[in-house]
């Protein structure tokens, strides 16, 4: 089991990868993704401020060393996803794309059929794709058959704080896609469902809100760098048979006489 | 109908435009570090490296994007 | 909130507490000892061997500094469980005794009836008494009366790895007992349930066979040290509130035009 | 599997029983008795009111031929459960009686030393003693070796419509007492948790305020009664195992071509 | 709320619709499907073996006045889902369909762009489509905007037994489709799977593995047909709220003196 | 020191006895009907078939409890 | 080339046909029932008030089904 | 009746013992170390402090224990 999660040209020591949308403040977010951890961000792309100096900002605050994972959200076509998408590439340098088509705006759940064809594309203009998908195994596999890189399924809605809201549903992932790097995308809400999804078989998290709307953002996103290591530590570590009776874990033998 | 009615669409607003303006120019007029925007101009990424050769034209339609944070 | 867990007279920055039983070698039990983190290790009370020499190797396989908490397990009466800690005091220089006073073998459940009165006995005589014991708040409030210094609720049965089986009776008992020690004893089977356990109220775990017991116990006590301090920071870090649908992490203005 | 209830001399066709506390009005609760199909409530024992004329006609609406299972609610010391339930005898003309012997107001959980203390008393006095307890399997075992007729194991907290907090205790509790009539008492919120009980091993269930304080009580308290059928039966039809992955219910064989 | 079912011209008094695979005799079939109340049982559409006389049998131990709904199961394609919908009309003089693309062998999850594909082509035809479907909101949508008749997402994986694996994904569904006709399909295993679904919102359920595979089809058939109505009951009966302390459900005033 | 003063204390209540009173008779008196209701005479149950032979005195305590809609 | 060799594919088999048969008719040499029957000829569904007018051609494909137990 | 006959019980087993041994000879005599063992000796502790003042007796029960690994 490799120690690393390689993501395109990134090979990453840590499996969780953090949003920065909805700091209060970006210092803020400043000290929670260094103490959590995680070497990879999330950023969306966004018309620049006219008249406003200083767009620069936001990038300046990201620690050192960061890789950048730009996403479409917000897109609801395949075509407005491309489009960012490539907008995306210019700014960024780099072809990895976190892809989303959004279908539902209440549940932002994602539009797979739109989905299906914005992979496609940008398969084809060569970037390394990451899309965000429902738990549904078919549309997993016709995302692979495209070319995506990963899957990278919902544990519930984006910023439910839900947790893995279909547990079998992510074993059934892992085992019909056992070669395909899963990264669970949205829903985790503390550290035990991220301890939770990493056990379940993820190669990492990919989080937000969970993160950004604690009370305590900086201290959250220590706990999640730790829980999504132990995850990934259990998972390997081969876990012990649930049991309904009790196992003793002192020797029975030896008592002082009654 | 005169020079001075010349405008491009950018990110949903039209600004005027000097005749024969070259793209380069158009973001230094308008404050942007071309190092940290991209821009599409008329559906098509213009690449930083073309900034240069591009002279914009009336009625272009420009979408100049940088990194937010986002999830 | 304290960054430390007091108990008796230790101060211990890792809230993990490990057992020493059931590890395939000793070398192996003090590797995963070593990597937990851990500072307190569970040990029992046994008649030595005659006639073999040695009976130090045990104890010699313990990480340098490691606090001892002897315990009672395997004690079916108050009488046994009283003279078992008496031993273990002298045995180790300290009157900490995590007390077990057993009730039935297949479940391993606690005789709470022989847990209060082994309880009021010990306190009496000067003992820091951490009883393991069921989570009725009831039992757990005689307990405190009799001087108990902290509530050690089971999770799930001894060595079982069911986990928190009662989410909600660990809930009920932080509420009723805010200021009281909270130690969860038993059940814990892999670093989610620990981190949950955790972010449920407790103050630190107790386990032993999740760890010992696992394919690869080195790797899995990493984890459970891990995941103590993620469930720990998660509680302290002021989790968002599970919503039905979705909040986006991306702002919702300033997206290109279709 | 016998298709009645046995409970002292009573043989019921419904596994189902309910309290006949917190109804809006006495014919409410006279319609819910009735569309259950209950056969046996619990009612309670308290002071009558001086002055006022009337104190029958609580009973008046209970439906006729309704077996009545007073309990010792609101007790806090064996001594005044003991009196209760003697008074109910004198009231009631039966010897069948709900022990409760409440230790904590907040929670309602047992006082279980004072309900061992108080099941004595009256198993010596004749009494059909169904306890009220929680889901220790030490505390059940001494209950019936103190002659108590039934265990009877809350759900959850009394009132609180959390369900089956700890479904593994049940199945402990099955187990470890095959022989035993098991009443789940408290809890219970909904037709499924009902459903649930019963499939865990449950002999009849035993609620109040999931029928009387649910909107429309009458609706519900035909939903309980259908509900406790349905899982008394499924848990003797022998459930399909759970499986990961699928399995058609349709043949495989005799597709058309493509 | 409507206390019948209406699905194409069908008015259904039970809200269970029971399949006939997987039985061990015709006449265990028959008798599951009397006694468990179903008005409605899914048929699948098979070539006839030549040579064999009697292809009539099966048909004739249906109970009588039984509605068929047709089904496409086995259907890998929107062409053979298609052309086996219209065998099936014309076979059963009835333009009813269960609609099943399915995508994948092992979790018989639908392919849900074939699937759309098909739903499209037989509402133009005429066809009362009832598609067999995920969770996804998004998918359910373009579903209905396509003409189907109701959404039947699954609980869990065809004859899995694994219940409702994503209880929030139904409630979104519940909440996002408030006047659609929500059929939960496939995954029940037990009674209280089937009062689970009901309550979080469904209109019916359509199970067949469950029933034909219990080691009593006859009991479990009828725990289905009592479990249904009782959860539908419940969701309409208005539930209590979840509390984590207790409510007391005798009367606080009025006990005997201490 | 009067008869006057003579009185039973009834669910924690003091109530009016007068000297001689039998259970049946003060049951009566209170307007309660013995076949719904148990007593408790200085905590010991008086069994109904004995309220005519009890004769109440001065100082008794007496619970006097009927059924009631509990769970 | 001869008749002999004429044949229709039912159900993924070839059945011999004799010339001019009618689908009636040929279903009622297989036996079948036709009110319990569907048959699909050359991918189009044959209603069953056609089956008397339908001649089947040699080389046709024929899917003839029924309903049987599934869920 | 001889002193050869004289035994203590060790952890549920009878062991000879010389008249008049002291309890830090005893334990020295079994190979133990007696920073490492606790002893109860008929059902009280001995503490280490006082292994040198204590001498068996013929029929003493002796438990001698250790730390083992546990959970």
């Amino acid at each position: 089991m490799s120690t690393t999660l390689r993501l395109g040209d990134h090979e990453l020591s840590s499996r969780l990868i953090l949003g920065t949308g909805k700091y209060a403040s970006l210092e803020l977010m400043k000290e929670a993704l260094t103490v959590s951890g995680t070497e990879m961000v999330t950023v969306a792309v966004r018309r620049v401020e006219l008249g406003e100096r200083g767009t620069g900002a936001f990038i300046d605050y990201l620690p050192e060393g960061m890789a950048l994972l730009p996403n479409t959200a917000g897109c609801y076509t395949a075509d407005d996803a491309v489009r960012t998408a490539r907008l995306a590439r210019e700014a960024g340098y780099s072809s990895l794309v976190k892809l989303e088509v959004i279908g539902d705006e209440r549940t932002l759940y994602p539009d797979v059929v739109g989905l299906l064809e914005a992979t496609e594309t940008l398969v084809k203009e060569g970037f390394t794709v990451l899309p965000y998908t429902n738990t549904d195994p078919v549309v997993e596999r016709e995302l692979l058959e495209r070319g995506a890189a990963a899957i990278m399924p919902l544990a519930s809605p984006i910023g439910s704080g839900q947790g893995v809201s279909d547990a079998n549903a992510l074993r059934i992932l892992r085992e019909l896609f056992p070669d395909t790097t899963l990264i669970v995308d949205a829903g985790v809400g503390t550290a035990s469902d991220a301890a939770l999804a990493m056990e379940l078989g993820a190669d990492g998290i990919l989080m937000n809100t969970g993160v950004a709307s604690a009370a305590d953002p900086v201290a959250m996103a220590r706990a999640m760098g730790l829980a999504v290591e132990a995850g990934w530590l259990a998972a390997s570590a081969g876990r012990i048979p649930r049991k309904l009776h009790a196992s003793a874990s002192s020797p029975n033998e030896g008592m002082i006489s009654s | 109908m005169s020079d001075a009615a010349a405008t491009v669409r950018v990110n949903g607003r039209d600004e005027p435009l000097e005749p024969g303006t070259r793209l380069d120019v158009f973001l230094s007029q308008l404050g942007l570090d071309a190092q940290r925007v991209a821009v599409e101009r008329n559906r098509e990424v213009v690449p930083r490296s073309q900034h240069g050769e591009v002279t914009l034209e009336p009625g272009d339609v420009l979408e100049i994007v940088a990194f937010v944070g986002g999830g």
